[in-house]
């Protein structure tokens, strides 16, 4: 953490949280009327506030443009993997006889803050033909409906490479 | 007539709901039941307001202040059912919590247990 | 096109209801009286009625769910 | 044409629905009536968003993003019930 | 034009969602149902999301809110589920090849 | 027998709704009521949903009430589980202490989300008068967000006495409004003593927005408040 300075701070993360919520405010009502924006933007300080103070997951996120950058391509190859899963899917469901052997594998994360594990988890969830079921430290615990390997670090490198890399320059 | 059709299914919601009030000995069941009797009432308001060709009463870009009277679906169910709804959720805690009670004071759920107040 | 929704989503609300009655489980039987309500909201959504819809959507699929599951919980050791 | 094809992905849509209640009839355990409840919310956001178009009502919208953000709490209360952490 | 390729990417995804019912009526047991289910349902979701955006330009800024909210929450809803569905022992279907975390709960606790 | 009886029941009630079902035909237009209502609502109270604007100045009165009697809910699942939860409190707590902690995806979710639903429903709550929302649906969100962190950690506390006193100062804010509606306009609850603004603005409606935000809070303290209650 950041030394000790005399003095009003706000918690970090605080920042980041209140544009995002305003964000959100200024898209579920798609007007940029001024009162509109500078209502939404003080209720949304004071959450951004509450929750910043209270809570931990926001407090490692911080901005810079490599992060941009590296989240913007994490969102690219996501969404390449969710198309090529799903189509994979698709395959599965409407073949006569459905041919598959399903397994729990074991794989190894190196992301540290809760964030970017969420993201990982959440990804690895979305593309169809792998479910984390359970995560216990370092090692999530993936539901396969395609085993190809048993190997811990064979399976975390087809199951979550794609990702690993860049969401952990995004986040951390 | 499509308005007819949500009636219908309304009313045989309440029907299916009476007759598994009816026939269960299970409180939680019954209450299963008595909040599925409120879906279908509730679904039998909204259809008697519907308006053919009807939309929400809402003036907006869409509907204009001049074609509203013409156009709106009757507002005033709707008024009523949003209310009954958070009302209803009200009278399911209370006798959740009283079949809670129920069940400490004789450990089973079954009505036929409860005969004190019975005349 | 419309009606064919319409007709569609109440035969859905009525299998869901009597699915509630009839299925063994005290569990089974919420979660299909919660997809009753869920139905039910798209229906008022069709019908023009979008604050009717939005309520119950709230409140049917979400804290109707939790307050039943309380009760199962604590009348747990009970016998069907 | 171009409606013509909404026509068709409405019917593709309705199929899934009784697709999903069938799963919720037929399903074995509770997680897969649960399950299915789930994939019919989402269907329900999909067919929310499409009457609103069809409708060309704006509001009718904030419905389903009510569901979207609301939805999935059942399931998750229903998942931690299960795992006796409620 | 931009009504041609809305409807298409709506059609797209009313395919998506119907496989994803016909994922959940086929497959053989709770956690492969969940995953043909729920992720197929998303996908073909945010597909016909984005096709009205393109019919109603105006509109998108929150569809595009309700498509960041849904892949916010479906995936943990169902995370949440299939652990839930692990610990109370649903069975898994007889091609099941490997558990390892089965495997790891039992070996932790035959070592204490 | 039972069941003999049973079914009569059913039979009669289905030949009573038969008979609705025939009688009811669809209407083609608004009753003069409605209309009324249609017609005024926009116009002379300026709010763009009828709906609002009917929950909130012609049945506002009404819409107290009703918050009164979830009020009176809450007091009375307090009352009746009180004692069983005081029970169940002195034997050492078993049930929240045995509770299986959430896995780490739903923690973070729920702390990630949680921000997201206050700001949705601060959204639906103030957009009433103008949009599908108000008072009673962002109530409901705003305890469903309570129920999201209820449910990510067993050891979550909802602080009771915060929740009352916002409860009651709400309550006594929507009164007094209600009595400077009576002094500077109209009557009770009436909601002009504000000036209208423009039409279909974010600020508009005159009192409109100010009652939607005291009957938001209070439905969502209500709503958390039955919550709590039930978890023992």
């Amino acid at each position: 953490m950041a030394p000790h300075r005399p003095g009003f701070k706000m918690p970090s993360g605080f920042f980041w949280l209140w544009f995002l919520l305003t964000f959100v405010w200024v898209a579920a009502n798609s007007s940029f009327a001024i009162e509109a924006l500078a209502t939404g933007a003080l209720i949304s300080a004071v959450l951004a506030y509450l929750y910043t103070r209270k809570s931990g997951a926001w407090k490692d996120v911080r901005f810079s443009p490599s992060r941009l950058y590296h989240f913007i391509r994490y969102v690219g190859v996501f969404i390449v993997e969710l198309v090529r899963a799903n189509i994979n899917m698709m395959r599965y469901v409407y073949a006569p006889r459905i041919d598959i052997n399903p397994g729990i594998v074991k794989i190894k994360t190196k992301l540290k803050t809760p964030v970017g594990r969420l993201a990982l988890a959440n990804s690895i969830a979305l593309t169809p033909g792998s479910l984390v079921i359970d995560i216990d430290g370092d090692s999530l615990f993936i539901h396969w409906l395609d085993v190809k390997t048993t190997d811990t670090d064979e399976a975390t490198r087809l199951i979550a490479g794609p990702f690993e890399e860049h969401l952990g320059k995004a986040f951390g | 007539m499509m308005s007819n059709v949500v009636l219908a299914t309304g009313l045989v919601l309440i029907l299916i709901g009476l007759w598994g009030m009816l026939t269960h000995r299970n409180i939680l069941r019954i209450i299963i039941a008595f909040s599925l009797i409120g879906t279908g009432t509730h679904i039998v308001i909204v259809a008697i307001g519907y308006v053919t060709n009807g939309t929400a009463p809402i003036i907006d870009r869409a509907l204009t202040l001049l074609e509203a009277p013409a156009r709106a679906v009757d507002p005033i169910p709707s008024a009523l059912v949003v209310t009954a709804i958070v009302i209803g959720l009200a009278v399911t805690a209370v006798m959740l919590a009283y079949a809670i009670r129920l069940y400490e004071s004789k450990k089973t759920l079954s009505i036929d247990a409860f005969t004190e107040s019975k005349w | 096109m419309l009606e064919l929704f319409v007709y569609l989503l109440c035969g859905s609300i009525l299998a869901s209801g009597i699915l509630a009655i009839r299925l063994g489980s005290l569990m089974a039987a919420m979660v299909s009286g919660g997809l009753a309500s869920l139905f039910a909201a798209v229906c008022y959504v069709l019908l023009g009625a979008p604050d009717v819809a939005m309520t119950e959507a709230s409140i049917g699929s979400g804290l109707s769910t939790l307050i039943f599951l309380y009760a199962i919980r604590r009348t747990a050791t009970a016998k069907e | 044409m171009a409606e013509g094809i909404l026509v068709a992905a409405a019917v593709l849509i309705f199929c899934g629905i009784v697709l999903g209640v069938f799963r919720l009839i037929l399903g074995h355990t509770v997680v897969d009536r649960v399950a299915a409840v789930d994939m019919l919310t989402v269907f329900s956001i999909s067919m929310i968003a499409l009457y609103a178009h069809i409708a060309d009502r704006f509001i009718y919208l904030d419905v389903a993003l009510v569901y979207g953000v609301l939805s999935f709490l059942a399931v998750l209360a229903i998942a931690r019930y299960l795992e006796r952490g409620l | 034009m931009a009504e041609l390729i809305g409807s298409i990417l709506v059609l797209l995804g009313a395919i998506f969602h119907f496989s994803a019912g016909l994922g959940m009526l086929r497959m053989p047991d709770a956690y492969t149902r969940m995953q043909a289910g729920t992720k197929a349902s998303t996908l073909g979701n945010t597909l016909i999301l984005l096709g009205l955006g393109f019919y109603h330009p105006e509109w998108s800024l929150k569809l595009l809110i309700i498509i960041c909210f849904v892949l916010m929450t479906n995936p943990v809803s169902s995370h949440a589920l299939a652990r839930a569905a692990h610990m109370i022992r649903i069975p898994m279907t007889r091609r099941t090849t490997v558990d390892a975390l089965r495997a790891t709960r039992q070996r932790r606790r035959s070592g204490k | 027998m039972r069941r003999a009886f049973v079914i009569l029941v059913v039979v009669l009630f289905g030949l009573v709704f038969t008979s609705l079902v025939i009688a009811h035909n669809e209407r083609h237009s608004l009753r003069p009521l409605a209309e009324s209502y249609v017609k005024l609502i926009p116009q002379e109270l300026g709010a763009p949903n009828v709906i609002t604007g009917i929950l909130l100045t012609y049945r506002a009165f009404d819409t107290l009430g009703e918050v009164a009697v979830l009020f009176m809910v809450a007091a009375g699942v307090g009352l009746v589980l009180g004692a069983s939860n005081k029970r169940r409190k002195s034997s050492p707590r078993k049930v929240v202490e045995t509770a299986r902690l959430s896995s780490e995806i739903v923690q973070s979710g729920a702390q990630i989300l949680a921000p997201l639903i206050a700001i949705f429903a601060a959204y639906i709550i103030m957009n009433g008068h103008r949009s599908a929302g108000g008072g009673f649906q962002g109530g409901a969100v705003i305890a469903s967000g309570v129920l999201l962190l209820v449910l990510a950690s067993t050891r979550y506390r909802v602080d009771l006495e915060f929740l009352s006193m916002t409860e009651s100062a709400a309550g006594v804010l929507f009164v007094l409004t209600g009595i400077a509606g009576l002094i500077f306009a109209g009557g009770f609850l009436d909601n002009r003593m504000l000036p209208l603004g423009q039409f279909g603005a974010f600020f508009s409606a005159g009192a409109i927005p100010i009652l939607s935000v005291l009957l938001g809070v209070k439905v969502g303290c209500e709503l958390s408040v039955i919550i709590d209650r039930f978890r023992a």
